[in-house]
């Protein structure tokens, strides 16, 4: 389903960091993920992904405001399968809120390195897309696309509860039909997600790969 | 702590036994709410394509993109708004700047995708599933981002208005005008529409600064005519302003006397642009009206020596002898005129065409000829008894007041007809103390004057008496008074769709006598100054023509304009027309011209 | 509050005193005896709440005006205090030992208008921005569009018309006035 | 709970001395601002010794827009579709005091009716500002049933706005010149019920929440400020209200139909966290009280506009002014400085955060256990977008 473009003799410079920190941070590069050989297995296997889907509880934007009443017993995404989860580590879903500052985007990429595989990314509103509201500042990146893979757009400013849950379903059934490769994508081009992350984080002092 | 501290908390069980309100399905149940925000609906019959809502995009969200089938629609762009959901925040602010009210919101809010470059559409053209959502944002009732009301024109009330030939509308003073100036949109509609494509939100824009030396250096580019146009013009502009679709049109005419109205005339030599270094060429002129004194200013722009020949006294044309001076007094007129003439455009006056002046020398002895004689022959009423001494013209009564004669219109008239020509004389002869009895032969709504002047003509006393028509004209020995006999008319729906057509009554018939009746119905032109051969090869057809693209004819040298050769036959038409042709006597005088015509047509 | 005015033109020498709105009074002051006369409020005539501090940059004359708005309680009135400073010789002095939350200010007004305040905690460390390589972005002469536009990109697809171009090229195009 | 400021008075600003972090005698701890304990998108640097504070660092810009460079390459009828995203929870404050501002600049005088319904949409907004952050109070000390109720309950007010204005979170309702539409068919009778259910939410919760022996426990006594603090640290709203001193722009200085309202300024006794909490709880009872009397007596119909020149070329003279209203968390202002010109020369906005996140934070963090802070950070209720605008 995905192509292999693993190279393990080929690691990462870390040139971020100092000489001592080199020694604490990880210099391999991400890894794919492979698909279990058998289908069946592989089918199941995203069933229970798309109906386990955690949210890491970070709110990079405006559209954290509606992620709370996404929670509660009005919209209960909680029989989804949804469920705010506070670190990286238990979170398979990114929602990036709306706009990410060039200062939140550093923190994103480093979160969303540290999820583990297979991971989703959800855009919210119309900033991730085309800029939105700020796509003259100077503080805020325009296409969210340039630095991480993004699965699914939901328009709206902000989007409501209800589109929210239209998306969740609908990532659900993507991730059913195992088409969210999103991931993947960001490993198959690491090198070009990475120049155009740091062309825009001018102070790079953090690994170039999160683990 | 206490024992109610411990045991509170366990109140919390009581909501479990409330009835739950969890949305089961939360797209399907919870649709937006009446006046949502959601997604763009636009009637794109309605709407004129005049970009504010692109304007008013504080996210450069909108994009005006053309539209095929809207191409070519008259007081429209051909334009329609393409929104861009990666960018819009729904506040809306286009549904309310939109001056068709064309634009609205849906209650729709869903819009999912994994491509991002796919949040586009054109609203109303691309096919979206909420584009006949009845819910969602309209703009309410009262609520305005643009004033919908123009600034009222202050205007001599009619009792003082008939007391003399002083102009009726006063103008507006800076504050009114620019108050007026600021309702513009300057989507440029106008300027499409304008037969001489005038920059006219350019020169509100100059009202707005206050610089009104550059107002009046722009309508300078495309009208030499601006005083007298800032008063008389039939103002296509207007009908067009999209402001006007739900208010009032912005009042573009008066906003262009406004500019002249300040600046004074000696300062336009040293404001407006000087004409380049002769070239040599010499151009002549037939008829100093507004078309043959466009065509010699622009051409006098360009270097040439230009003679004007008209027949009168003095010039302006039908500006001067068909429009009175209380609509356009003749020190405005001067104003224009003069300023042409003081750049170096000679006119000969009291020369006519074929009497002074043979045409065939004229062709000879200049590079370029421009013909602009306009329409000065009143048309008939083609009924008996017509001849009458007591019945005039309504063109003469203008002439002669326009030449300080006493017309002779006695103290009961009539005036048969519902063009401008019709109401100015019956003004006139309000103004001269007569009591005045308008016959029209369609209703007043059809009256092809303009409304502000029928308006006018009511409020200073006329009786207007519609679905009138002229059966004849009997008491033909009469030499003081003349007795007419008229029928009432039905409307009768043309069943093509076309403008209804009178009916006469035959049992409905009055009679009354005048002093005198006023016939303008309609005039005609005068070629006596072309032999028969030339006006066949001009290919005149009733006594009019049709130019070809630089209003040039199948004759070499020749060019036309003016009423003669244009449908509109109004002011600004002959102005454009004189432009025109002064734009294609230029190429002309560059040997190419024909050569490259030729190519082009083939 | 006439009085006070009157005081403080006499000892402070302050000009341009304009009475804004019902309960605001701006005026300018000398940067020298800023401290001193804000100090002076503060302390002996009750204008002891800093409401904020910011800066208006009048590119045109080569200035900067630093806005103190100052809050009297029992009287109910505000004053704003401008300070004018040399854009060539951007500097002020620091007032974080008059209220708690002034350090915060300056260091906001040192990174987005590049002004120094010597003596004031923290104040050369990042506030909003972060690894920021330009001019500081709130003076006049920061182009944000541009600036966006190189950095960060739009989205291709985008095309628009001007109505009035489109009329002229699609309706009229030999006629009209002439472009110049 | 011991209070270890390691400041003298209250006058005293000075910064913590660095601490030897090579010693490894302390830990560096990140709080935000990918962490669930924390107000918005920031976060603070925490210097521990055991579990206690030492030394506390707000960090902020991650929500930074630069609103106030936006501004001023936009008109002024462009920009009241921009301020509403300066405080997220908060929209409306910044729609009035923007249109305010403009308006007092441009010299537009506002109808009646206009007036109510601003005020109406206002104590809207503090309603459902104040219950998501009982909620958020609640969940700060592990309690997580009240957050439920009141996000859940604040979802009925924002139905409320939806109604009213056409949206949710960004209402754009109060334009410069009046408000977009008045009140909807019905609205006032839904708006009734909803005050009514909000009324017997905040019962149930006074109950479970202010009564719960766990969180009495936790939050009296946890960062007091004291009354010796307010100016000098500009502390503003409840929490300066909160220790007993009464200061309330809506009665010092009326705005809107505030004079026209009945309603008394609340005050507490020592602005601690729970104190803080209960006097936001009152306030929340208040707001519904003058949501009640914004339906008696708001117009029923009259403009709501006041003439407007056409926005799309609105000059507005040269002119300076601040206005401010009390927002949830205190004053709530507006600096505009306009030069004549059809754009802003300068917006300053000024919101309560700034200094409750950052100076006083810092100053309060000092000496509590780790545990704790996010209860703390929430008590002082702070909005980070509003700090870096």
């Amino acid at each position: 389903m995905f192509k292999k473009t693993l190279n393990t003799e080929d690691t990462l410079k870390n040139s971020g960091l100092t000489d001592e920190e080199q020694q604490l941070f990880s210099n391999a590069r991400p890894q794919a993920y492979e698909p279990y050989p058998i289908k069946a297995v592989e089918d199941f296997a995203n069933w229970a992904r798309a109906n386990s889907l955690w949210i890491l509880a970070f709110g990079t934007g405006c559209g954290a405001i509606e992620l709370r009443p996404l929670m509660t017993a009005r919209f209960d995404a909680n029989r989804f399968g949804v469920a705010g989860r506070p670190t990286p580590r238990q979170s398979s879903v990114f929602v990036i809120g709306g706009y990410a500052s060039v200062k939140t985007l550093k923190r994103i990429i480093r979160s969303y390195e540290q999820m583990q595989g297979p991971k989703f990314v959800i855009a919210l509103g119309i900033c991730p897309v085309n800029g939105g509201m700020y796509f003259d500042s100077y503080n805020t990146v325009n296409q969210f696309d340039q630095y991480l893979p993004v699965d699914l757009y939901i328009t709206g400013c902000m989007p409501r509860p209800e589109v929210l849950v239209a998306g969740i379903m609908e990532l659900q059934k993507k991730i059913k039909a195992g088409e969210c490769n999103g991931a993947n994508l960001y490993v198959e081009n690491f090198d070009w997600y990475k120049s155009n992350q740091k062309k825009v984080i001018k102070n790079w002092d953090m690994p170039d790969y999160n683990w | 702590m206490s024992l109610k501290d411990l045991l509170s908390p366990f109140f919390v069980w009581q909501r479990a036994f409330e009835k739950p309100y969890t949305t089961l399905r939360p797209t399907l149940d919870r649709p937006g709410a009446p006046a949502y925000r959601g997604f763009h609906i636009n009637i794109t019959e309605t709407c004129v394509g005049c970009g504010s809502c692109q304007t008013i995009c504080q996210n450069n969200a909108i994009d005006m993109v053309a539209v095929e089938a809207y191409a070519g629609r008259a007081g429209d762009s051909g334009l329609r708004p393409r929104f861009d959901y990666g960018r819009c925040c729904w506040c809306g602010l286009c549904v309310d700047i939109c001056t068709a009210a064309s634009l609205r919101m849906s209650n729709e809010y869903a819009w999912i995708s994994d491509d991002p470059d796919s949040f586009h559409f054109t609203a109303g053209v691309d096919d979206k599933p909420w584009q006949d959502n009845e819910l969602g944002y309209r703009r309410a009732e009262g609520y305005h981002l643009n004033p919908p009301k123009r600034i009222e024109m202050p205007m001599l009330s009619a009792q003082e208005s008939l007391k003399s030939f002083a102009e009726v509308t006063l103008g507006y003073n800076e504050e009114q005008a620019k108050k007026e100036a600021d309702r513009c949109v300057e989507c440029g509609i106008c300027v499409a529409t304008c037969p001489a494509h005038m920059d006219v939100p350019d020169y509100i824009h100059s009202i707005r600064d206050g610089d009104y030396e550059k107002g009046l250096q722009l309508m300078y580019r495309t009208n030499p005519f601006p005083a007298t146009c800032g008063r008389i013009c039939t103002r296509r502009c207007e009908s067009v302003c999209p402001v006007g679709i739900l208010g009032e049109p912005v009042a573009i005419r008066w906003l262009k006397r406004f500019i002249v109205d300040q600046v004074d005339k000696k300062d336009y030599q040293r404001i407006l642009e000087k004409p380049i270094a002769s070239t040599g060429f010499k151009v002549a002129i037939i008829g100093a009206g507004p078309g043959g004194l466009s065509a010699a200013y622009y051409l006098r722009q360009q270097g040439h020596a230009v003679t004007v020949y008209e027949a009168q006294a003095t010039g302006g044309g039908m500006l001067r002898y068909g429009v009175p001076s209380y609509r356009l007094p003749d020190a405005e007129l001067d104003k224009d005129i003069d300023h042409i003439t003081s750049i170096g455009v000679e006119i000969k006056y009291n020369s006519r065409i074929g009497k002074d002046v043979m045409f065939e020398s004229l062709l000879e002895n200049y590079d370029a000829v421009f013909m602009s004689t306009g329409l000065s022959v009143p048309s008939s009423m083609r009924i008996n008894g017509e001849n009458h001494a007591r019945v005039l013209s309504g063109l003469q009564i203008l002439a002669d007041v326009a030449s300080d004669r006493d017309p002779g219109i006695g103290k009961k008239v009539a005036v048969i007809g519902g063009g401008n020509v019709a109401m100015d004389a019956a003004r006139v002869s309000r103004r001269l103390g007569a009591e005045v009895t308008i016959l029209y032969r369609r209703r007043i709504s059809d009256m092809p004057a303009d409304e502000e002047e029928i308006h006018e003509c009511q409020q200073e006393g006329c009786t207007i008496v519609p679905q009138a028509i002229p059966v004849e004209i009997i008491d033909a020995d009469n030499k003081q008074k003349v007795c007419i006999k008229w029928g009432e008319a039905k409307m009768v729906d043309d069943p093509k769709g076309g403008r209804a057509r009178p009916v006469l009554q035959e049992d409905k018939m009055h009679t009354e006598t005048y002093d005198c009746i006023i016939s303008a119905i309609g005039q005609s032109s005068n070629l006596d100054y072309l032999s028969k051969e030339l006006q066949e090869q001009l290919a005149f057809e009733w006594g009019k023509l049709t130019p070809a693209e630089y209003q040039h004819t199948s004759m070499k040298k020749v060019f036309v304009g003016g009423d003669f050769a244009n449908r509109t036959a109004d002011a600004i038409s002959a102005i454009e027309d004189g432009h025109h042709a002064a734009r294609g006597i230029n190429r002309f005088l560059n040997p190419d011209f024909y050569t490259a015509l030729e190519k082009q047509e083939n | 509050m006439k009085d006070m005015l009157q005081r403080l033109q006499r000892d402070f020498n302050i000009s341009d005193i304009t009475e804004r709105q019902l309960r605001l009074t701006t005026f300018h002051v000398k940067k020298q005896s800023a401290e001193t006369l804000l100090r002076e409020l503060r302390d002996r005539e009750g204008y002891t709440h800093l409401n904020f501090m910011t800066c208006i940059d009048y590119i045109e004359d080569d200035i900067f005006t630093l806005v103190y708005m100052l809050h009297n309680y029992d009287k109910k009135n505000t004053l704003g205090i401008h300070v004018n400073i040399s854009r060539d010789d951007e500097a002020m002095i620091s007032i974080h030992t008059l209220w708690a939350q002034a350090w915060t200010y300056q260091r906001e007004l040192r990174e987005m208008y590049g002004i120094r305040f010597p003596g004031s905690p923290r104040v050369d460390e990042d506030f909003c921005l972060e690894g920021w390589d330009q001019i500081p972005p709130m003076r006049r002469e920061f182009d944000t569009k541009k600036f966006s536009e190189e950095r960060f990109g739009h989205r291709a697809g985008r095309q628009s018309e001007q109505p009035r171009k489109h009329m002229k090229v699609e309706l009229y195009p030999n006629r009209g006035g002439d472009e110049k | 709970m011991t209070q270890l400021t390691g400041h003298s008075s209250a006058l005293d600003f000075a910064q913590p001395e660095p601490v030897d972090m090579a010693s490894g005698k302390y830990v560096k701890l990140w709080q935000g601002p990918q962490h669930p304990g924390i107000t918005g998108n920031m976060s603070l640097e925490l210097t521990l010794d055991g579990d206690t504070i030492i030394d506390c660092k707000t960090h902020v810009g991650y929500l930074h827009r630069g609103f106030e460079k936006l501004m001023e390459r936009r008109s002024f009828i462009q920009n009241f579709t921009v301020v509403c995203r300066i405080a997220v929870p908060e929209p409306t404050f910044n729609e009035y005091l923007y249109s305010h501002a403009v308006e007092q600049l441009s010299g537009i005088k506002i109808p009646e009716r206009a007036i109510w319904l601003r005020t109406m949409n206002l104590e809207l907004m503090r309603l459902a500002s104040f219950l998501m952050w009982i909620g958020g109070m609640s969940g700060a000390f592990g309690q997580y049933t009240v957050p439920n109720w009141t996000t859940a309950y604040r979802d009925f007010v924002l139905d409320l706005f939806e109604e009213m204005t056409g949206a949710r979170i960004y209402h754009m309702y109060i334009v410069p010149g009046g408000v977009r539409a008045g009140l909807p068919d019905g609205f006032e009778k839904r708006a009734r019920d909803i005050m009514d259910g909000a009324e017997k939410l905040l019962d149930q919760v006074e109950r479970v929440m202010f009564n719960n022996a766990v969180f009495k426990a936790r939050s009296k006594g946890l960062g007091i400020i004291t009354p010796d603090m307010i100016d000098p640290y500009g502390i503003v709203g409840p929490n300066a209200r909160a220790c007993g001193v009464e200061r309330d722009i809506r009665k010092d200085e009326p705005y809107l139909a505030y004079d026209q309202l009945n309603f008394e300024t609340i005050t507490g006794k020592d602005s601690d966290a729970y104190e803080r909490a209960y006097l936001r709880l009152q306030e929340t009872r208040q707001c519904i009280s003058l949501i009640r009397q914004c339906l008696d007596k708001a117009p029923k119909d009259g403009p709501f506009q006041a003439d407007m020149p056409n926005v799309l070329h609105w000059k507005i003279p040269a002119g300076e002014t601040y206005v401010k209203a009390e927002c949830t968390r205190g004053e709530y202002g507006y600096y505009m400085v306009t030069d004549g010109s059809e754009f802003v020369r300068r917006v300053h906005v000024r919101g309560p955060s700034y200094t409750h996140a950052i100076a006083v934070m810092e100053r309060l963090a000092v000496g509590n256990n780790i545990a704790d802070i996010a209860g703390l950070m929430v008590s002082l209720h702070t909005y980070p977008p509003e700090i870096e605008r």
